[in-house]
């Protein structure tokens, strides 16, 4: 017994010194600051922050000094939790979402589709264009409701994504793959949201769609505070100027322009009407 | 000649440590999922099978059954503790020279080198080594247990990366959802293994 | 040389459809549609008014820059309005609206008697050709006057005709080949001086005999031209696969045809060239096939520029009802549209209906290396096409989707029926824009460095 | 919204081939009935039952599995079909019934829909089935030794065991016949003179016959070489598969077979043939290769696309066939082992045998002058 703790100790022993000297020798500096920004991080490798996943960004911000409110799905947490690792104040990040900028009365199809079911492979070139006359319209083949890593978006029974907010985190995927870009992410304070994206001229646009916006203006000469703009026969919401008055609300003869909070709201009671209903 | 041969063809495919043995599937399924790390794994694995065998049969013939020490019967129950101390002992160093002198190869390997320690594989050859060796004489022994970390160290290279090129091919595969990542490899390993079935007999 | 590439398929060419169907005058409509956009390159620039008085072969678009190509009025009339028409790929494109006098009258100093073209210079003769508008007439409609400016370390070898038609169903060029093998002959001379080229090659596809008698007997004593008959295998003529059967050299890839010392035009553009050379003569015509099973009596016409293809139609006896696919271009590479009102263009080299369409479903790949082995770019599609489905288009490079010359060969022989040329076609639009992503982003950081700076 | 016009809008090509995957299935099924009509002169109506049982447990086990994994059930193109009678092919024909469906349902639920479905999976399904029986129930797969007398006795009896649920009985039926295949006698054949010339022995020639007509016992479609033969001509005829796999697999089969020394038993002894002088022809119309050549190799999902790698593929399944035959004291076959060794290495001859893509060559070397 003894002889054994002795073998077993000299062994132990030589080969500690061994691996001693190794680490001195081949010494490396590591920083463990990166595995404890990994930890706060959500862990979703969606890439919104713009790096290729969780660890390359949180080796960016503790190596090169990136910014610590980079992560969209961790919000305002992650970037505490990252702020206290590093040392440096947060400010809070604001909720961010996407909306879809299309109101879908355009779908009518123009032929019968045969391919890949996909929204870039239905708008590539050869194609005849699209299939639905609406060249800015939403595909309907839900290719965002797919790339979404948060099951945030659902494809609704008019062929029209919706967006569920409490589930989406703003990461942009959506919009990163709609070849039209029509989800636009926004922070939660875009409470006036243009629904359409034709660029059309009006006459053409009433063609295609009946809720298009035909550039008429009416909004523009509505707003008091010059917050929105006909840009390429299309309204557009200049956020930093616009005070949520509504006003431009209440004027578009197609009704594409909404107030997000009302809709909101108004889908609410309605499915609350519905679920009460249902229990009577 | 023929022996050695023998314990070749033996080790790579008829007896192969992880698909006949079942030895070492920790980093055969952790690490096969790309050929070039798979290929870094089993370099790591050869180089230190091969100095495990070595080390271990030379602390086990010099000082286990030196003529001085024999009667203290070491080699009866301090074989299997002294040889994992003088394994993690080994993979410790490796690592450590990895990090510093191949950084982008130990970014690679990552968890699975210090899992070399916990490798069932290297602990397996050194005891095979230890039934099949101990009765040579010291030099012929240590020869053999080499050229066994080499066989043994190849075989296991052969199944990770053909497990490797298999894993490439089924990324890309639209797998049943439960199947994805570990359920699947080890179905492809199941099946590898039963392909290598057709070497037994042949030695 | 034994003529053929690597890989290719052999469908059935359906020639005989309207292979027997001499070239016949369309009848001109009231009223044309010309669209601005006819070519590969920049749109070109209309500079009509609407009421404007024109005259045919008046230039009513002009070319958008270098590589662009101007637009002739093809009829005496008037501008009627300035709209928007649909293109075969499916864009919606700005187009002139003609009203149609059927005067027919010229424009001035064109349409002259013939005129000796040996007397004229390399740079008169191209200066002709572009003010003439001429693209390729092949289909990729390509401006012909960029091709025929190769730098001058590139030294031309041979000028080839490509005459292969290898599409099915399409007999343009073999019509043309067989009527008027002397103007092309002539044209094929003019691009050889062009260029300074000592050799001419006319490559045409076994499958065409009597094209390929007229055409020998047309180049009978002359000794640097020859006429070269082609194994009948898909793709053959595809340019770069079109040069390797003829000179046994591969262009190399991501190079273009002048790298192996070659100049190819399609035997319609020659055609296009004598008459822009000899007759001034811009491009106001051309030939089209009108045919498939959806089509009663499938003919080859000579049609003016920015006649709907309805008017066609009509004239042949377009079975609307059984038709499932209409296609502008051959089955192969040709764009299946859902309007029939589309008007024809300088690229278009057929119209067809086909009565059949393929499954719609497919299934995963089956990796039975047909389209591998198909493939005359050497690539794997199979592989394309899978990580494709599985939305990896940015790992697309890896596998060259970006040499894929979208020839169709691999969705032809694909016994899953998987679309892999949209898939490799979505890949290259999403690298495109990817590229622009980056583009800009460099952009906007130098910018910001500009900036701080 | 029904479409504006009825016209069908796609990217080109708007023509296709006439084979797709359905027809494909449908060609290898009809070359494979030969050979099935021999088996069942050969063996009797049990091993018809056996098959019956495989096709059967293949196509439910496929509805079963897409129906689960929610993708449509595509039982109609026939896949499951050929992969349940490439599986009877090469099992015992008196193989007990339930063996049969065991591995029907293990190819088509493990081999194929673990990975994907078809296209997806890495081995033959039926191969990895016939391993997989062979190592869960080896006295079942290696009494494959039923000649034309044996037909009609056991395996019925066998099933009218079980199908009265008398399971224990099974145990005590006895595994009675017994008696050299083709490919066992190929693996070990007796001489009378100790200086062996194969062609001198008696009853070569008439092995040889036997085998390639189909009189010698073996799994259920191994039987008849001629039949296979010709199936497998049919399907290069009609351009279902390619020449490079057959050709390659029978070329070194014969080369090396021609070669390798074959063992053989001189009273009790195990002597070796002379160098160059192997049992060639037995080689070849004996045991599974032909069917391996012609059937089993050229299932496109588990072969190399290239025609390098197809190549490489067919050479590969040669030397293991033969390595095994020869040298092997386990198994007396080794087509079935040489195919899967081969398929696991598919991945890898695809990743390296990838065609030279158009004007690289002319690419490399224009670079190569600009330097």
């Amino acid at each position: 017994m003894t002889v054994a703790i002795i073998a077993m100790a000299v062994l132990g022993a030589v080969l500690g010194l061994i691996l001693a000297y190794a680490s001195k020798k081949f010494h490396v500096e590591t920083d463990p600051r990166v595995d404890q920004v990994l930890e706060a991080l959500p862990g979703a490798n969606c890439g919104a922050c713009g790096y290729p996943g969780c660890s390359a960004y949180a080796e960016a911000v503790v190596l090169k000094g990136a910014p610590i409110n980079m992560c969209i799905p961790g919000a305002t947490g992650s970037a505490m939790a990252i702020g206290k690792i590093m040392g440096v104040e947060a400010t809070a990040t604001e909720p961010r979402f996407a909306m879809v900028s299309c109101n879908g009365d355009g779908v009518a199809q123009r032929f019968e589709y045969q391919g890949v079911k996909t929204c870039n492979a239905a708008s590539v070139m050869g194609l005849a264009g699209a299939f639905q006359n609406c060249p800015y319209g939403c595909l309907g083949l839900g290719s965002c409701a797919k790339a979404c890593p948060f099951g945030a978006i659902r494809m609704g029974e008019d062929n029209l994504p919706y967006v569920d907010e409490n589930l989406c985190t703003g990461c942009g995927k959506c919009a990163e793959v709609c070849p039209r870009k029509l989800p636009k992410v926004g922070p939660e304070s875009r409470v006036i949201f243009v629904r359409c994206n034709n660029k059309d001229r009006g006459a053409l646009a009433n063609k295609t769609c009946n809720h298009a916006c035909i550039g008429c203006g009416k909004c523009e000469r509505e707003c008091p505070f010059d917050a929105i703009h006909v840009i390429n026969n299309l309204a557009v919401i200049d956020y930093d100027k616009c005070k949520l008055c509504g006003k431009c609300v209440n004027v578009c003869p197609k009704n594409l322009i909404i107030n997000v909070r009302a809709e909101r709201k108004a889908r609410k009671t309605a499915r609350e009407e519905k679920a009460a209903e249902e229990t009577a | 000649m023929k022996e050695y041969l023998t314990i070749m063809f033996g080790l790579v495919f008829v007896q192969n440590f992880i698909l006949s043995q079942f030895l070492g599937l920790c980093p055969f399924i952790g690490v096969s999922k790309n050929r070039s790390s798979a290929l870094g794994m089993g370099m790591a694995v050869i180089f230190v099978m091969v100095l495990a065998s070595v080390s271990t049969m030379a602390l086990y013939k010099g000082v286990f059954l030196n003529e001085t020490l024999i009667k203290y019967e070491m080699d009866k129950y301090l074989d299997i503790v002294s040889f994992i101390l003088m394994i993690a002992a080994l993979v410790q160093f490796v690592e450590i020279a990895m990090k510093k002198m191949a950084p982008a190869l130990y970014q690679t390997l990552g968890i699975f080198l210090p899992l070399i320690t916990t490798n069932c594989a290297i602990l397996g050859a050194t005891q095979m080594n230890v039934v099949k060796f101990s009765g040579l004489g010291f030099a012929e022994s240590l020869i053999k247990s080499a050229l066994l970390g080499v066989a043994g160290g190849i075989g296991f290279t052969l199944a990770l990366f053909l497990m490797a090129g298999i894993r490439e091919r089924l990324e890309n595969a639209p797998l049943p959802e439960s199947m994805k990542g570990v359920p699947i490899a080890f179905i492809a390993a199941s099946g590898m293994a039963l392909a290598f079935l057709g070497f037994q007999g042949i030695i | 040389m034994s003529g053929a590439f690597r890989g290719g398929t052999h469908p059935h060419d359906f020639k005989e459809f309207s292979r027997a169907a001499a070239i016949a005058n369309a009848p001109v409509p009231d009223e044309l549609v010309v669209p601005a956009v006819q070519h590969i390159g920049a749109p070109a620039k209309i500079c009509v008014k609407v009421g404007d008085i024109v005259k045919r072969g008046q230039v009513i678009a002009e070319a958008g820059g270098f590589v662009s190509a101007a637009v002739h009025s093809p009829v005496s009339g008037k501008v009627k309005r300035l709209d928007k028409t649909a293109h075969p790929m499916g864009m919606t494109v700005d187009a002139v609206i003609l009203e149609n006098d059927h005067n027919d009258e010229w424009a001035e100093g064109l349409n002259t008697e013939p005129i000796d073209w040996t007397t004229l210079t390399a740079e008169e003769m191209k200066k002709r050709i572009s003010a003439a508008g001429l693209v390729g007439m092949g289909g990729a409609t390509f401006p012909t006057h960029v091709k025929l400016s190769p730098p001058p370390e590139k030294k031309i070898e041979a000028v080839i005709l490509n005459g292969v038609e290898c599409e099915p169903f399409l007999t343009a060029d073999d019509r043309l080949m067989r009527e008027s093998p002397k103007t092309i002959v002539e044209g094929l001379r003019i691009v050889m001086k062009i260029v300074n080229a000592p050799r001419g090659i006319i490559g045409i596809e076994e499958n065409k005999p009597e094209a390929i008698a007229s055409m020998q007997q047309a180049v009978s004593g002359i000794n640097d031209i020859e006429v070269k008959p082609l194994p009948v295998m898909y793709p053959q003529g595809a340019e770069k696969q079109l040069i390797f059967a003829c000179l046994g050299k591969e262009v190399p890839s991501g190079g273009l045809p002048m790298d192996a010392g070659a100049v190819v035009q399609n035997v319609g553009t020659a055609n296009a060239i004598y008459e822009a050379v000899v007759l001034n003569r811009p491009l106001t015509e051309r030939i089209t096939s009108v045919t498939g099973p959806g089509i009663e009596r499938p003919g080859n016409y000579r049609v003016r520029l920015g006649t709907p293809a309805k008017v066609l139609l009509d004239l042949c006896g377009f079975k609307k009802g059984l038709t499932k696919k209409l296609i502008y271009g051959g089955p192969m590479m040709g764009a299946a549209h859902y309007d029939e009102t589309v008007p024809v263009n300088k690229g278009m080299s057929g119209i067809l209906a086909l009565t059949e369409a393929n499954e719609d479903d497919y299934r995963d790949c089956i990796r039975c290396g047909r389209c591998v082995d198909g493939c005359p770019a050497g690539l794997i599609p199979s592989e394309i096409s899978i990580l494709c489905e599985r939305v990896k288009y940015l790992d697309t490079p890896s596998v060259n989707v970006l040499d894929c010359i979208e020839c169709g060969v691999c969705t032809y022989v694909c016994p899953a029926r998987r679309p892999i040329v949209q898939w490799i076609k979505v890949a290259k639009s999403m690298l495109a824009a990817e590229r622009a992503r980056q583009q800009m982003k460099a952009k906007q950081e130098q910018e910001k460095k500009a900036a701080k700076a | 919204m029904s479409p504006l016009t009825h016209f069908i809008v796609s990217t080109p090509p708007h023509i296709k081939s006439e084979q797709n995957i359905n027809s494909i299935m449908r060609w290898v099924c009809l070359a494979l009935a030969p050979a099935f009509c021999v088996s069942l002169y050969s063996f009797g109506w049990y091993a018809l039952f056996v098959t019956a049982v495989c096709v059967g447990a293949c196509i439910a086990t496929e509805a079963i599995c897409q129906r689960l994994r929610h993708v449509p059930v595509t039982i109609n193109d026939f896949s499951a079909v050929v992969t349940g009678l490439l599986l009877a092919a090469v099992i015992p024909p008196n193989v007990d019934w339930w063996v049969a469906a065991v591995g029907g349902i293990f190819a088509i639920a493990v081999g194929k829909h673990c990975f994907g479905g078809l296209g997806n999976n890495i081995w033959n399904p039926a191969l990895l089935a016939r391993a997989f029986l062979q190592v869960a129930v080896a006295s079942q797969m290696n009494s494959g030794a039923w000649g034309k007398l044996a037909q009609g006795t056991d395996g019925w009896t066998k099933l009218g065991h079980t199908l009265h649920g008398a399971f224990d009985q099974l145990a005590n039926t006895p595994d009675a016949v017994t008696g050299a295949t083709a490919m066992a006698q190929i693996s070990r054949p007796v001489a009378e003179t100790k200086d062996f010339v194969m062609q001198n022995i008696p009853g070569y020639w008439q092995l040889v016959k036997d085998s390639f007509w189909g009189y010698e016992g073996g799994s259920i479609a191994e039987v008849s070489a001629v039949m296979l033969l010709l199936g497998g001509l049919l399907l290069l005829w009609k351009k279902i598969i390619t020449w490079e796999i057959p050709v390659m697999y029978l070329g070194t089969v014969a080369l090396l077979g021609w070669i390798c020394p074959a063992p053989y038993l001189y009273q009790g002894e195990t002597l070796y043939t002379p160098l160059f002088s192997g049992p060639v022809l037995l080689h070849l119309v004996g045991g599974g290769v032909m069917i391996g050549a012609f059937f089993m190799a050229t299932d496109m999902v588990t072969t190399p696309m290239t025609k390098t790698g197809r190549i490489i593929f067919g050479i590969g399944c040669g030397v293991i066939t033969i390595m095994i035959r020869v040298y092997s004291s386990a198994y007396p076959e080794g087509v079935c082992y040489s195919i899967l060794l081969m398929n696991t290495c598919v991945p890898l001859i695809d990743a390296w045998t990838k065609p030279k893509k158009f004007g690289q060559h002319a690419a490399a070397s224009a670079n190569h002058a600009g330097k």
